[in-house]
């Protein structure tokens, strides 16, 4: 099967697009593929349109907040548009309220199923989530068995930056524990999968056919941590 | 007036553990519901979800001890217990949205007569924090509320209606606050306990909302007098 | 965690409903419940509605169609209501032609994606599948950029007869290659969850929670397959 | 008349097989279509996919050396290769519906001019049979036909439009009969190849669309004969 194994995270990203959608995952700092990342960063790719679960953590890390301070994201897509605490002042925070990017407001399981929904060619699906509140004004309404949905649509997206424990050179993927989270669904949803490994990469054939959390077919490139690389 | 004690938080949340029942899938918000998992009860067992598909995670990780890779909703470490399962976002808000969370505690800003809720937006600030919070307040099986009675500036939180956006309608079922435990009624707040030395008058004054007293009423049960006083088992809202 | 092992399949099956529905994974005769269909079957339920790839293969072998010759079955919900071959004539096909029992067709994927939506609390999607065929007539149907869908409902069960490879006692569930078909979906979509386990069942905490497939907060009860079971 | 020689069935399959890219993910229906997997090439890779959520499976098992628990989507015990991954069957079609899927071959009653096809149901006898060829029909990026190009009693198959329930609607690519290889034209199939021996005259006969001469047309190219008389790398459809 095919190696997509790159050299670096440099090359892995090189032709990264302007005005693209990427996805970034990670929950509660793990799964964040910040080695990515920061290459797109570096890249220099602008006008973007991130789908995240937050716009960046507090802190030093690199993260999705890293583009958002670079002013290369021009939308995010998330869960957070306002900090939990008033202190909390992200660099996002800081630009979304003077008006220097857009944002779109989404539940947190809403926009992980509309991220499954774009990887499984689902046109669109009905939600209790959000109903009676400001976030449903102006959306597709639908009493099914008595209950009120809402109609939401498929999040797609270009580019998948992607966090995995383990990988094969096809690019077969396991996660390690919370590691996980948006990681398997970003991955099936994109255009283009870009995954940074943090453990090893093994032979094709070395992984357990019934222990791969992402089939191979959707990755397509794939780059292992090096020793200097940010690993937390 | 010298400000009267209330109840500290860890008791507030104590008390809503109290209803969980054996064998019950909780989740838990950040902040402030989180104590809720320091309350002990050797006759049953709970497990704990949180958003990121954790099902069945333990303590806070001893300092040393952390697993880098295993973290709650709160982004803190904590310990897995056997039995533990992994699944990725999708699936855990399947979970979720499938109504399998017996309990979800949250904090709130704002809790309404009717059940409203509101924890997400402050209209004066730009944008809000959903988070998995709408999902889990449409879809678990019961939302539990843990907040202060009042504001930093005084102002009651239980309304007759929320004045900021709320994050569901009509799902809370129990409200801990440092001034007692309250229930939905149906024109009211039915007060089931109180905080100790408060009356219902005193409560009532810190309460927007219509105060209805349960026959029943009695002191917060608490941790310590849960035995003497009132006996286990008595729950009520199952 | 909670023990849900139960001592054999009568047990397990004792409380079955008349007139319920079940869900009965299944692909190319693996991953087939066939221990807990023959106790469905001698315990006899009746008026059941199943869901189910197909409605029993041909040959002597315990599956859905035991309970449908047996008169157990009303209805079925399946993705074949005819044989691929007209020689194939199975208790279900020679009933249904006679009117002595009802039928639903559902295309394979879409059958999934109800199963996988019941479990998912999404009250409908909508999907290109069956566009512009019989089976789309009289659906509701919605353009949806460019692209016609239509609309599917979830397809909810009171039980799910469920055949794994290997649990613990909690019910955390691991299936082996492609013993593994339906029988995730349906286990987290119906009300109880019933399982037959063809290898061994272990003390909980010896599953690597990275590698459990269907979570034990689904699972209700467990049965491991006695030596003198049905393995194939 | 004495009856002519067609087109084998591997001869068909194999033409089709042809034109797989490497890397392709290939989905083949139950009967017949499987014989395209007889067909190698060393230069390229090919990914089988199948219904029941089984992602790179080889050739059929040797008897005796079977693993009762990996069968393809026609229930024949296959040997898995290298990096296969396993999923369930939501997965599976999520990733068929996701357009992951680069070709799949299935068998038909019927095709039309306008690439309809049907192959689940004949209305003279009740219910029919889908499985998963609807979903792969509607949301494969190239559906392959492989289908002897008339019944049994000499009716044609390829037609100016279907007279049996359509299994999709205008997704057919490319067609393989006995007699020919065959595209979609605007207002026919375009004939690209021809059996041995068969005239485009006497493939009309049998034919009630109309045919249209591929300016190129050629006799159909099998393994034996791909090297020497087309060579290779001439793919119709990608």
């Amino acid at each position: 099967m095919k190696n997509k194994v790159f050299p670096n995270f440099d090359e892995a990203v090189k032709d990264f697009q302007d005005n693209s959608v990427f996805m970034s995952p990670g929950f509660g700092n793990v799964g964040v593929p910040r080695n990515l990342l920061s290459a797109v960063n570096k890249q220099g790719a602008k006008g973007l349109t991130g789908i995240s679960n937050n716009a960046g953590a507090l802190g030093d890390s690199i993260d999705v907040g890293t583009l958002i301070q670079a002013n290369q994201v021009k939308k995010m897509i998330c869960a957070f548009t306002a900090p939990t605490h008033p202190s909390q002042v992200t660099p996002f925070v800081e630009m979304y309220n003077n008006d220097e990017l857009d944002a779109e407001l989404v539940p947190q399981g809403t926009m992980a199923e509309r991220i499954r929904a774009a990887a499984a060619g689902i046109g669109g699906f009905y939600t209790p989530t959000s109903v009676g509140t400001e976030l449903a004004e102006g959306k597709e309404h639908r009493e099914i068995n008595g209950r009120m949905h809402v109609l939401e649509f498929p999040l797609h997206a270009d580019y998948a930056l992607i966090r995995a424990y383990r990988a094969d050179t096809f690019g077969n993927l396991q996660f390690r524990l919370a590691g996980r989270n948006f990681n398997p669904i970003m991955a099936m949803a994109a255009k283009t999968t870009i995954v940074e490994v943090e453990k090893e990469i093994v032979e094709v054939g070395e992984l357990d056919p019934d222990q791969i959390h992402v089939s191979g077919v959707y990755v397509d490139r794939i780059v292992l941590i090096p020793e200097d690389g940010i690993f937390y | 007036m010298a400000e009267k004690e209330k109840l500290n938080r860890q008791t507030m949340c104590d008390r809503l553990a109290m209803e969980f029942q054996d064998g019950w899938i909780v989740n838990l918000g950040v902040g402030m519901p989180t104590l809720c998992s320091n309350y002990k009860d050797e006759s049953r067992e709970l497990i704990y979800h949180s958003e990121n598909g954790v099902i069945g995670y333990g303590p806070i990780a001893e300092e040393g001890h952390e697993d880098k890779h295993l973290v709650n909703a709160g982004g803190q470490n904590v310990v897995g217990i056997p039995g533990m399962a992994i699944v990725h976002h999708a699936d855990s808000f399947m979970l979720i949205r499938g109504g399998m969370i017996d309990v979800t505690v949250m904090g709130a800003y704002e809790v309404a007569q009717n059940g409203d809720f509101a924890n997400w937006r402050i209209p004066t600030r730009k944008g809000g924090g959903i988070g998995g919070a709408m999902d889990l307040a449409a879809c678990a099986k019961r939302v539990y509320i843990a907040m202060e009675h009042t504001t930093r500036d005084g102002k009651p939180r239980l309304l007759k209606q929320c004045a900021l956006p709320v994050t569901a309608p009509g799902v809370v079922k129990l409200v801990s606050t440092d001034l007692g435990l309250f229930e939905i009624g149906t024109d009211g707040f039915i007060l089931k306990e109180h905080a100790p030395g408060w009356s219902v008058e005193e409560i009532q004054e810190l309460t927007e909302a219509k105060i209805i007293v349960d026959p029943n009423i009695c002191e917060v049960r608490t941790r310590g007098n849960t035995d003497s006083n009132q006996g286990t088992g008595r729950h009520f809202v199952v």
